[in-house]
C-alpha cells in the first residue's frame, strides 16, 4: 500500500503538467488534444478520491463527449486561417494576469488547508435518511440526486433541453427544421464502421447495466445515458446513422421525456405522499427507477444533439 | 429561526411558481410551432396570479413562507422561502415577462406558411426559461439550487442576444456567455468552500453557522466576484452594452430589466441573509465605490452614444451602480431606509428600462434606424412612444413623482442619516448626467424637422410600453404599507 | 488525509491556470478550454470536501459528489453552446475575434 | 489447489506486466510512429489479456470473471481499430 502515495503524487504531477500544456500550447489543436487527455487523467484522480460515480461521469462526459465536441470544433477552426487576428497580449499584461492567477490559486490552496477539522458531513444524515425517502437505494448518490436534491436534478435536465434549443437557435433561418450536419463529412473508413458495428450493441448493453446497477452500486441514470449517447455518436461517426431532423416528433419527445416524467411524478407526490417531489416510502425505489429510465433516454438523445450542432442547410 | 424548518400555509405556491414556466417550456418545445406562443401567452397571466397569491400569503402571515421540497428538511433537502422582497420581485418579474410576451407577439409570431420558425420558437422557450430561472432565484433557499438557476438564466439569456443571427450579435452573445460562465464557476467555487466549512448550503442554516474565518471570507469574495460579473458592475460591465443593445427590443427589456437583477438579488441574499454577522463595512464601502464609479462611467459613456439602444444599455450600467449603494447604506443605523431605497431602485429601473427598450424598438421599427442625431421631429409622429421615453427618463433621472425619485430620495436620506455624506455626490451627479442623456434624446425629437415613418407603430405595443412606465411612475406614490411589506423577513444587521 | 489534500491543492492550481488562460487567450475556443480547466479544478475541490466528509461507514459524503455530477453536465451544456456560437461566428465572418473594436464599424459608427 | 491457482495468477500477471513494460520501453525507444504503434499493441493485447487471465481465478463470481473477459475483448477491439486509424493518418501524412 506504500506505493499509493507515490502514485498520487505522480498523478497530480501529470494532471498539472497536461493542464499547463493545454494552456500554453501554441497550436489550437494541440491544446484541444491536451484537454481530452487531461479529462481521462482526471477520471483516475476521482477514483483515488473514492468517487467512482464521478469518475464514470468525468470519463464519459468530461473527457469523452466533450472531447468529440472540442476536437470537431478544433479541426474546423484549425482549417481557418487568421482565426485570431489580434496581437498576442503584451508582457506586462501577461505578468499581471499571472500574478493575479497565482494569488487566487495560493489563497485557495491556503484556504483548503484551513478547512475545519473534524470536517462537517452530511454522510450520517444521508445514511440514516436513506431508509426513509430514498428507501432501498444502496447507492447514496442516487438517493441524493433523485430524492433529496430532486429539484436540482430535474432542473439540470431542463438545462440540457435549453442548451439543445440554444444550440439549434444558432443555425440559420433557412436551415430550421432540417438535420444537423453529419458528424463526419468524408466516406467512413472500414475499420471505423466495423468498430461501430461491434461496439454499439455491447456498449448499449453496458449502458443499461450501469443504469440498472446505479440504484445499489456506482453508476446511475446519468452515466448510463452518457454511455448510450456515446454509442449513438459512434454509429454517427461511422455514418451508420445520421443526426435526425430537429423537427422530428420522436426526437423531441425523447428529449423531454426525462424531465416530463420527473415533473409529473413530482406533482403526483403532492397527492400521494403529501409533498411535491416526495415518494411514498414503500414505492420509492420502483418510482425512482421508472423516472431514471426516462432520464437515460433524454440524456442519450440530448448529448449527441448538443455535439451535432445546429441544423445545417445541406443535409447531405 | 424555528419557522424555517417546516412548510407553512401557502408554501406549495412557491413550487407552482417555479413549475408553471417549466411546464410551459416543455409543452412549447414538444409540439413546437405555434403552440409555443399560445402556451407562453396563456401561462403568463397565471404566473402573475400565482405571484400575487404568494404576496398575499406573505402579507397575511407577516413572516416568510416556506416550502420543503419532498417534505425533506435542510440540510439534506432543499427549502424554498419567500419573504417580502421575494414576493415583490416575483410580481415585478411576472408583470414584465407578461408585458414582454404581449409586446413581442407581432414580431415573434410564427409567420404564415411555415409550421415553425427558428426565432419564434427560440424566443418563446427562452422567455419562459428566463422567467422560471428568475422565480427560482427569488424563492430559492439553497446555494447549489441557486447555482443551477443561475446557469438556467445564462443559457436562456444568451440565445436571445443573438436571435437575429448577425455576426456582431453572435460575438456579443459569446462574450456574454464567457463572462457569465466565469461568474458561475466563481460562484460555484464559493459554494464548495461554504459546504466544506459548514456542511450545509441552506441559506438560513448557514446564517446561523458562519463565523468570520478565512474560509468564509474567501468563499464570500469568490461568490461576490462571480455575481458582479453576471450583474455587469463596473469594471466587469464590458459585455453588457453590445449584448443588450443588439438583442430584439422585447428581449433587451427582459435582459436589462430583470436578468441582471437576478444575480444582484443573490448578492443581496449573500451579504444580508447569509453573512449579516460578518464585520463587512469595508466590503460595503468597496461595493459602494464600484457602484459610484459605475454611475459616473456608465452615464458619461451613455452621453457619447450615437445609437439610442446603446445609450439605453449604457444607462443600465449606470443604474446598476445605484443598486450597489445599498451595501453601505443598508448596514448602518438607518438600514431600513437604505433597504427600501435599494428595492425601490430595482423596481423603478426594471419597469422604466423595460419601457424604454420597448419604445426604442418601436422607434427603430417605425423610422428604420435608431441614430439619435436623425430623430429630428420624431416626437410629433410618434407622440405616445416619446411620452413613454420621457416618463421613463423622468424616473431614470430621479425627478418627482416617480419610483426613481423615491429610490434616490431614500438613498440621500439614508446617507445623511447614517452620516455617510460622501455617497450623496455620485447620487446627485448621476441624476444630472442622466438628465443630460435623456435631454439628448428628447431635444432633437421635439424639434420642428420633418420626418417620415417607414412603418406606423402598432398601437397595442405603444400602450404596453406606456403601461410599464406608468408603473414606474406609480411606484413614486407607494404607501408606507408597501415599505413595511419589504421589511418582512429581512434580517436585521448586527443582531444575528 | 494526504491524497485528498493533494487533490485539493491540485484543484487550486487548476483554478489558477484556468483563470490565467481565460483572461489571457484571445481565441474563444482557448478561453473555453481554460474555463473547463477552471471548472474541473472547482469540481476537484468539491471532491476533497466529499472525501473529507467520510464518516458513518461511508468513504465519502455523497452530497458534494452528487453536486459534481450535476456540475459536469451543466459545464458540458455550456461548452456545447459556446462551440456552436464560435463555429457560427467563424462561418459568418471568417474570424472569431471577440474584440469589440472589430465590430464597431457595423454598429453604425458609435463611439465605444 | 488454491496455491496452484495463486501460482497461476502470479505467473500470468507477471508475464502480463512484462509485456506492458516491454511495450512502454518500445514506445519510448522506437524510432517512428509505426514501430511505436507496434510496441503499444503488444502491451494492450497480450499484456492486458494475461493480467485479466491471471485475475479470473480471484473473481468473486462467474459474472465478474465474464466482465474481465469483456473488458479485454473491448480493449482488443478499440486498440485494433485505433491503430488502424492512426496508421492510416500516418500514411496520409507521408503522401
Amino acid at each position: 500500500m506504500s506505493l499509493l502515495p507515490i502514485l498520487d503524487v505522480v498523478l497530480a504531477g501529470l494532471v498539472i503538467g497536461v493542464a499547463i500544456f493545454t494552456i500554453t500550447a501554441r497550436e489550437l489543436f494541440a491544446s484541444v488534444v491536451g484537454y481530452v487527455a487531461y479529462g481521462l487523467l482526471l477520471a483516475f484522480v476521482w477514483i483515488r478520491l473514492y468517487a467512482p460515480d464521478v469518475a464514470l461521469t468525468e470519463a464519459a462526459v468530461g473527457s469523452g463527449v466533450t472531447g468529440v465536441l472540442l476536437i470537431t470544433a478544433g479541426k474546423r477552426l484549425g482549417a481557418l486561417k487568421n482565426a485570431a487576428p489580434e496581437a498576442q497580449p503584451g508582457f506586462a499584461f501577461k505578468l499581471l494576469t499571472g500574478v493575479l492567477a497565482a494569488l487566487v490559486a495560493s489563497a485557495l490552496g491556503a484556504v483548503i488547508l484551513m478547512l475545519p477539522d473534524p470536517p462537517p458531513s452530511l454522510a450520517p444524515e444521508a445514511a440514516a435518511a436513506a431508509d426513509g425517502a430514498g428507501a432501498g437505494l444502496g447507492n447514496p448518490i442516487t438517493a441524493v440526486l433523485m430524492s433529496y436534491r430532486s429539484l436540482d436534478t430535474m432542473l439540470e435536465k431542463i438545462v440540457l433541453i435549453l442548451a439543445v434549443v440554444g444550440v439549434w437557435s444558432v443555425g440559420t433561418d433557412k436551415a430550421w427544421g432540417s438535420a444537423p450536419a453529419p458528424l463526419r463529412q468524408q466516406e467512413p473508413y472500414a475499420p471505423m464502421v466495423f468498430l461501430a458495428q461491434m461496439l454499439a450493441p455491447v456498449g448499449a448493453l453496458i449502458a443499461i447495466h450501469i443504469f440498472w446497477t446505479g440504484a445499489n452500486a456506482p453508476g446511475g441514470a446519468f452515466q448510463g445515458g452518457a454511455l448510450l449517447a456515446a454509442m449513438w455518436m459512434v454509429t454517427m461517426m461511422a455514418r451508420l446513422t445520421d443526426p435526425p431532423r430537429i423537427d422530428t416528433q420522436w426526437l423531441r419527445v425523447a428529449l423531454v421525456a426525462g424531465p416530463a416524467v420527473f415533473l409529473i411524478s413530482g406533482l403526483a407526490g403532492e397527492v400521494v405522499a403529501g409533498a411535491f417531489f416526495a415518494y411514498p416510502p414503500s414505492l420509492a425505489k420502483p418510482i425512482i427507477l421508472f423516472i431514471e429510465a426516462f432520464m437515460v433516454l433524454s440524456i442519450a438523445a440530448a448529448l449527441p444533439m448538443l455535439v451535432a450542432g445546429p441544423p445545417s442547410e445541406r443535409p447531405d | 429561526m424555528a419557522e424555517s424548518g417546516t412548510t407553512t400555509p401557502g408554501g406549495y405556491l412557491l413550487v407552482l411558481t417555479i413549475l408553471l414556466p417549466v411546464v410551459g417550456m416543455i409543452l412549447s418545445f414538444t409540439p413546437g410551432g405555434r403552440n409555443a406562443e399560445r402556451i407562453a401567452l396563456c401561462s403568463t397571466p397565471f404566473g402573475f396570479a400565482l405571484a400575487c397569491a404568494i404576496a398575499f400569503h406573505v402579507n397575511r402571515a407577516g413572516k416568510p413562507i416556506v416550502y420543503l421540497v419532498g417534505g425533506l428538511p435542510p440540510p439534506l433537502g432543499i427549502a424554498l422561502r419567500a419573504d417580502g422582497i421575494s414576493a415583490v420581485m416575483l410580481v415585478a418579474a411576472a408583470v414584465i415577462v407578461t408585458a414582454a410576451a404581449f409586446y413581442a407577439r407581432p414580431k415573434f409570431a410564427t409567420p404564415d406558411g411555415v409550421s415553425e420558425s427558428r426565432s419564434s420558437l427560440t424566443f418563446w422557450i427562452m422567455l419562459q426559461a428566463i422567467w422560471a430561472a428568475l422565480n427560482i432565484i427569488f424563492v430559492g433557499g439553497d446555494l447549489f439550487n441557486l447555482y443551477v438557476a443561475l446557469e438556467l438564466l445564462t443559457f436562456a439569456a444568451v440565445p436571445l442576444v443573438c436571435i437575429d443571427g448577425r455576426p456582431e450579435t453572435i460575438a456579443a452573445a459569446l462574450r456574454y456567455l464567457l463572462f457569465a460562465l466565469f461568474g458561475s464557476i466563481s460562484y460555484l467555487l464559493g459554494v464548495a468552500l461554504f459546504y466544506g466549512a459548514h456542511g450545509t448550503l441552506d441559506i438560513s442554516l448557514l446564517a446561523e453557522r458562519v463565523q468570520s474565518t478565512p474560509v468564509v471570507w474567501t468563499a464570500a469574495a469568490l461568490m461576490t466576484c462571480g455575481l458582479l460579473a453576471k450583474t455587469a458592475l463596473f469594471p466587469l460591465h464590458l459585455w453588457l452594452p453590445p449584448a443588450h443593445a443588439n438583442a430584439p427590443a422585447a428581449a433587451s427589456a427582459v435582459l436589462s430589466g430583470l436578468v441582471v437583477k437576478g444575480s444582484f438579488f443573490l448578492t443581496l441574499r449573500l451579504w444580508f441573509y447569509i453573512l449579516p454577522a460578518l464585520p463587512a463595512e469595508k466590503v460595503a464601502i468597496v461595493l459602494g465605490c464600484l457602484g459610484s464609479a459605475a454611475i459616473i462611467a456608465g452615464s458619461v459613456i451613455a452621453l457619447r452614444q450615437a445609437r439610442l439602444k446603446l445609450l439605453i444599455a449604457y444607462s443600465t450600467v449606470a443604474q446598476i451602480g445605484y443598486l450597489f449603494l445599498v451595501f453601505p447604506l443598508a448596514t448602518g443605523a438607518s438600514s431600513a431606509i437604505g433597504w427600501s431605497a435599494g428595492v425601490m431602485q430595482i423596481l423603478a429601473h426594471a419597469f422604466a428600462k423595460a419601457a424604454m427598450f420597448f419604445s426604442a424598438g418601436l422607434l427603430a421599427e417605425a423610422l428604420g434606424h435608431d441614430q439619435i442625431v436623425k430623430l429630428g421631429g420624431a416626437a410629433r409622429v410618434l407622440p405616445l412612444t416619446f411620452l413613454t421615453i420621457a416618463l421613463g427618463g423622468l424616473s431614470l433621472v430621479g425627478l418627482p413623482p416617480s419610483g426613481g425619485f423615491s429610490a434616490k430620495w431614500l438613498m440621500l436620506q439614508a446617507s445623511v442619516a447614517s452620516g455617510q455624506w460622501v455617497w450623496t455626490l455620485p447620487i446627485l451627479a448621476g441624476g444630472l448626467l442622466a438628465a443630460g442623456y435623456v435631454y439628448r434624446i428628447l431635444t432633437p425629437a421635439l424639434s420642428d424637422d420633418q420626418i417620415s415613418l417607414v412603418l406606423p407603430p402598432k398601437r397595442s405595443q405603444e400602450v404596453i410600453a406606456l403601461a410599464l412606465t406608468a408603473v414606474a411612475i406609480a411606484l413614486g406614490f407607494a404607501p408606507q404599507a408597501f415599505f413595511d411589506f419589504l421589511e418582512i423577513g429581512r434580517p436585521v444587521v448586527g443582531q444575528p | 488525509m494526504t491524497p485528498s489534500v493533494l487533490a485539493g491543492l491540485t484543484g487550486a492550481a487548476l483554478v489558477g491556470f484556468g483563470l490565467y488562460g481565460l483572461i489571457l487567450h484571445p481565441h474563444p475556443l482557448r478561453k473555453l478550454l481554460a474555463f473547463n480547466l477552471m471548472g474541473s479544478g472547482v469540481f476537484l475541490i468539491f471532491g476533497i470536501v466529499a472525501r473529507r466528509g467520510a464518516s458513518a461507514g461511508f468513504s465519502f459524503d455523497p452530497v458534494p459528489q452528487a453536486m459534481v455530477i450535476t456540475g459536469i453536465v451543466v459545464a458540458f451544456a455550456a461548452s456545447a453552446i459556446a462551440v456552436a456560437l464560435i463555429l457560427r461566428l467563424s462561418a459568418e465572418s471568417g474570424h472569431v475575434t471577440l474584440d469589440p473594436e472589430v465590430w464597431t464599424g457595423s454598429n453604425g459608427g458609435d463611439t465605444m | 489447489m488454491i496455491a496452484l491457482l495463486d501460482l497461476f495468477s502470479i505467473a500470468a500477471i507477471s508475464a502480463g506486466t512484462f509485456f506492458f513494460l516491454a511495450g512502454t520501453v518500445g514506445l519510448l525507444r522506437f524510432p517512428d510512429s509505426l514501430t511505436r504503434l507496434h510496441a503499444l499493441t503488444k502491451a494492450d493485447n497480450l499484456g492486458l489479456g494475461l493480467v485479466a487471465l491471471g485475475l479470473i481465478p480471484h473473481a468473486d463470481s462467474a459474472l465478474s470473471a465474464l466482465k474481465l473477459i469483456v473488458i479485454w475483448v473491448l480493449v482488443l477491439l478499440s486498440g485494433g481499430s485505433t491503430s488502424q486509424l492512426i496508421g492510416r493518418a500516418l500514411r496520409r501524412g507521408r503522401k
